[in-house]
């Protein structure tokens, strides 16, 4: 990870490129899959899917260094995968089972990997602006050298949390970019009915902030520009709005079929002419990778698909007993004690610190 | 920028079919709408995707195409902008009828609802009004989880200055939101995700404003009070019926209707009467509606109590995204009832 | 109102000029009897004067038309007293009493006065925007020639109301003026330490809206600024932002002493310098104005401070029965009927539409 | 733009002097604040005016000297966005302590509060915690009206995550701060306006940690039970000994110093001993504190009680400025210790 695309060698560049392409290919499977496992109600909740994003998610996200965080909205499948989330793991949460990566307790908005440094998904809308402010006011006050990529919607731009949260990380030069995905709608509004300054980049400038804007569908601007903005957030600690033009093919969730607010024409020039799966798949060619790599590569995202639901299927689903796991840390209980009396609701019956175990 | 089309509204027409009609919780809701726009110009509604997008719930859904996308108003992701627009307007007579997508949203418009709103009427010593509803639905069990499963009814119903209501059923839904809209101070008008799809009978000629403040009994009994709002209502009626056919008690169950100003006339009477009473949420119930139920039962009741007032009401957890854990959580049918037995049975 | 200063008739001229004098004079004698009596603990509560800033307040308030709207956060006595409310209302108003122009339940924050469009003082940082901008769209709904001016200080536009409010006001076209009083401290915090744009106006173009700064103690100046910016939100629905740069002499509030902050150096080089009254006072002089007729002026508006503190000393404290007037509607008593039965609380006491007359 | 200015800090020293001292509520929170940032480099503090100005009402004064602008933060008026800040900080180790003016300026940062900090635990499935204290004034009584003049306490404590705490004392203020900055979990801290100036001895030898969820019996008796937290326990051990002196009762006063964990095991000892029970908050009743407290206590004391848990509370309207009418709005001595006459001589 890190690494910028063009680099002097070119097969470890070849072989760059098809790990990103097969981590598109992956988000983009596992997002059909999942679409699949929700209408035959193995997936519940609400369901965001981001086919059509890929090059955004995949080219930020391998701008990152291993020790950056990543903090997103609830569109978040393909940045946890994309960060190393296993598919296993996010298809088990998303099947609500123990083995997920919140325990099932979090479902497709809420996944997460501390380990990875990736902080959650977060289900309102800007709300996570404020909470990776505060990650990156964190890497200051420890001294480190890291940045944090945040991701939001281009319809949260309208919430006063980004303006208060880019002030404050302008204000203190705070190491965060923030990734606002411009997908054109915000459910089914399009960007120009709900903001004012459509071209959303330009309101970094209120905070004295570098903004820009990147084809989203273009993996190896995305890729250059996530890059550079991330550098210069790690290493000068200038914060910056980077605005990914893109597309979502699918509903605003599953359950929206996505097409009262927009017309099918205006899909197909995008999935047909722009789709950025398939601009990567030329572009690799172009490049001199054989059609068979390309689709064993294909074939291999696909099984790790499969394999993932079969695990999520033979992950236990969590045990009542552990409702309020996770809630408060360990050795709360004690505190509780007081409460538990008599208690109406059973609070005798939850606990928060017997590991999450089940 | 393209500003926001504005769609010219179609001539306004009469309900097509009259007098009592089986409907929707939903449909009831769109049809007091529909009929206040019909009668005063002055109303209007806003809120997200409530246009173009027939509602996130599809309660608005057609009222863009008939009134045109000035009075059925797409806003952006802002609900402290909309919120408080929403009372300037009514400041200067309109009467805007405010929807946030669900309650756990209106916790970023908190601000404008709690310390604006509701302020208004009595820190400006009487000279403005705010004839505003906010409409928005509550509630948990489609594993929405923990962001957007929650029911924060009695923090606005603790909240001098506000109105709160929360019925539980199609006729009472329109009857109130019908009140609502035509209050001169702010109402927040708590509907229910679940409850939407629920369906009762509507006299569509019968154009009587619901009453503000009144509860209902919705089921006579003489052993125990159920005492809910909103969709704990349609549960405890069913548990209700349960505890009669299964075990031959006579359950009593009352809406509240309306949590501020809320009807303690009405529970107490009841609960005078069977001596029992149980009170059930949606909400978490510590320092919840049941809180304030109990506590004000057992001030009205003392002498008549044959049993402590009991409380149901959601786990007191996050709301998990498994489904088994959400149903563990919930106020279901099977904990209502249990409640309900012990405190029946309760050896006092 | 509403003319601009530069009219063809030079005594019509000098009259406006003598009345706008006038109002800054009794703003600035206002304040320094509030001050005096807050100390004599006659007045309670936070008490915020805006000595120093009367240049901004008359000016923009004068560029207002007779059914224009205000509306202003919670340094409010100057905005109350240009916009034509008796120092009379306003002086029991701080006083608490029932002839306050809110009857003695806003106080100091939260002056108002409907019939002069005046829609209030409000006291939660930047909570009064969207408020403006909901009076604005009620104007486009009710479809009249009107305008609204919003004031804020410079220390609210890093809260998220005051995006959100650009954002909506510009989108709809609402004919709203944010007027941004830059004082240069929100409390002890220099604009500088709170705002990574201290250019407070350039704000205004993250929403595509106009925005411009003007010598907040050159009165001509703001009058000019306002006059054509409010011209322009009436008659064209454009919404804007006017920074005016002042200073503030006195603490944040009476009970700060408004030095932990500054250097009295420069408090002395505002007020001795570039103080709006002295200002202002220098170019009547210069057109010809006597002085004895300037002091006459003076000595007017402090006659009238004189007979509002006894006006207001006068005035009855409000009695207990009508704690809660005006909280609710006329008629809602009905409603409350059942929450009173048996209360615990003396709701039964409460009534809420029993007139204003105690 | 002209960076904020780091002040170094200067070198950490340690308290003065020893032992057992008087001294304010106010001192004793800063000197926990000034223990917790010497012992641990994680800890520091963040809020409107906390640096330079010396605190709004002067609490944090001095510790921007002591240890420089880095660790005693300035903000913006910015609350959502730095109580998310510190949110995201503890996430990854920090120890923030998030000064909120007042508590009526948590309304716009609520969803920061509610929504996140109080989700993350569960909602992560226990993978990630929020070690962040908010630390926040409640309270009425300065005439400083109905936008500034609340006590929301009982919101936070009905908040599954959160942990809620408001002693009423200086001993117990220092020692349950320094709890609430060690404890993993997001604490609302809530102080009071009034209670600022009032003194008692704390031995600042002693540095045992405050125990959050216990509740303490700061007077015993057998006749009575009154029941607070923070600025409503003065009162009601003033309105206790006024009761003694005046009327010959014995009066038990409970402070509860949690509401969440709230300490209904103690609560229902003492009102199992005295048989009568008067809760008393600051904030308004309906929907309140009180209402958990008459809840609980009717069920845990059903077949002690003598006379029904009564209620004092602030006047269900917003603050008025006026003063008159402000204290005939407050739960002043005079309003408790009628309540608790008619609750020992109320005719059962
Ligand atoms: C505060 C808040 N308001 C409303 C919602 C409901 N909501 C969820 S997603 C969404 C649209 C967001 O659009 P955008 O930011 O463009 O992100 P996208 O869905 O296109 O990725 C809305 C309105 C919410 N989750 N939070
Ligand atoms: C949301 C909120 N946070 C904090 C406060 C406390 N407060 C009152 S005035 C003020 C400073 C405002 O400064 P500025 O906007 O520059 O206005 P000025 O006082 O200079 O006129 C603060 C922090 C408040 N009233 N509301
Ligand atoms: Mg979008
Ligand atoms: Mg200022």
């Amino acid at each position: 990870m890190g690494e910028s695309v063009a680099t002097e060698d070119p097969s470890v560049e070849t072989e760059h490129r098809l790990a990103l392409y097969r981590a598109m290919v992956l988000s983009r499977e596992f997002e059909t899959e999942a679409e699949r496992q929700y209408k035959a109600a193995k997936i519940g909740g609400y369901c965001h899917l981001s086919s059509g994003q890929e090059a955004t998610t995949v080219g930020t996200v391998t701008a990152l260094e291993e020790d950056d965080y990543l903090v997103t909205g609830y569109r978040c499948h393909g940045f946890a995968l994309a960060r190393g989330v296993s598919a296993d793991s996010a298809m088990a949460e998303l099947f609500g089972r123990q083995d997920g990566c919140a325990h099932g307790r979090g479902g497709s908005m809420h996944l997460l990997d501390v380990e990875r440094h990736f902080y959650g998904g977060w289900g309102i809308v800007a709300g996570q602006l404020p909470i990776a402010t505060g990650l990156a006011l964190g890497i200051v006050r420890q001294d480190r050298s890291q940045a944090v990529l945040c991701e939001l919607g281009e319809g949260a731009v309208n919430m006063g949390a980004w303006h208060e949260s880019l002030n404050l990380a302008s204000l203190w030069k705070l190491p965060v970019v923030f990734l606002a995905v411009n997908n054109e709608y915000g459910m089914g509004t399009a960007v120009d009915r709900a903001s004012a300054e459509p071209e959303v980049f330009r309101r970094a400038s209120a905070h004295r902030m570098h903004g820009e804007r990147v084809d989203g569908n273009d993996l190896d601007a995305v890729v250059e520009a996530a890059t550079r903005l991330l550098t210069l957030a790690r290493e000068e600690r200038e914060p910056a709005v980077l605005e990914a033009v893109t597309y979502r093919y699918r509903g605003h969730s599953v359950a929206d079929a996505g097409l009262a607010y927009r017309t099918k024409d205006e899909i197909a020039e995008w999935s047909g002419n722009r789709d950025p799966i398939e601009l990567e798949r030329s572009r690799l060619l172009e490049a001199g990778v054989a059609a068979g790599e390309i689709e064993a590569i294909e074939d291999d995202a696909r099984e790790e698909v499969k394999r993932a639901v079969e695990f999520a299927e033979a992950s236990p689903e969590p045990a009542l007993d552990g409702l309020a796991r996770g809630m408060h840390a360990p050795g709360s209980e004690a505190q509780f004690a007081g409460m538990r009396a008599g208690s109406p609701f059973g609070e005798e019956t939850l606990t928060f610190d017997a590991g999450l175990g089940s | 920028m393209t500003p926001p089309a504005a769609t010219a509204p179609r001539p306004a027409r009469e309900s097509p079919e009259g007098g009592v009609q089986t409907m929707t919780y939903r449909e009831a809701i769109r049809l007091a709408l529909r009929e206040e726009m019909q009668l005063d110009e002055r109303v209007f509604v806003m809120g997200e995707e409530v246009g173009l997008f027939d509602g996130s719930y599809k309660v608005t859904a057609g009222l863009m195409d008939e009134f045109g996308s000035e009075r059925v108003r797409d806003t952006p992701i802002s609900e402290e902008a909309f919120v408080g627009a929403g009372i300037g307007a009514a400041m200067i007579g309109e009467r805007p009828v405010v929807e946030i997508m669900t309650l756990n949203f209106l916790l970023v418009a908190m601000d404008q609802v709690v310390n604006h709103a509701a302020k208004v009427g009595a820190m400006f010593g009487g000279e403005v009004r705010v004839p505003m509803v906010i409409r928005t639905p509550n509630g948990a069990g489609n594993q929405l989880t923990a962001q957007h499963s929650q029911s924060f009814d009695g923090w606005f119903a603790g909240t001098p200055g506000l109105k709160v209501v929360a019925p539980s059923n199609p006729a009472d839904a329109r009857a109130l939101l019908k009140a609502a809209i035509r209050d001169d101070d702010p109402v927040l008008f708590i509907e229910n995700l679940p409850i939407y799809k629920e369906k009762g009978e509507v006299d569509t000629e019968d154009d009587s404003l619901g009453e503000i403040g009144r509860a209902a009994i919705l089921r006579e009994g003489t052993d125990l009070t159920l005492c809910a709002h909103s969709f704990a209502t349609v549960r405890c009626l069913e548990v209700a019926d349960l505890l009669e056919q299964r075990h031959g008690y006579s359950v009593e169950v009352v809406d509240l209707r309306s949590l501020r100003p809320l009807d303690v006339e009405t529970v107490a009477a009841s609960v005078a009467k069977t001596n029992r009473a149980l009170c059930v949420e949606e909400g978490w119930p510590s320092y919840g509606v049941t809180a304030e139920l109990a506590a004000r039962i057992q001030r009205a009741c003392f002498d008549e109590l044959d049993a402590p007032v009991e409380r149901v009401g959601m786990a007191e957890v996050p709301l998990p995204y498994s489904k088994p854990l959400e149903l563990g959580a919930m106020p279901g049918k099977d904990r209502i009832c249990a409640a309900a037995l012990a405190t029946l049975e309760g050896a006092r």
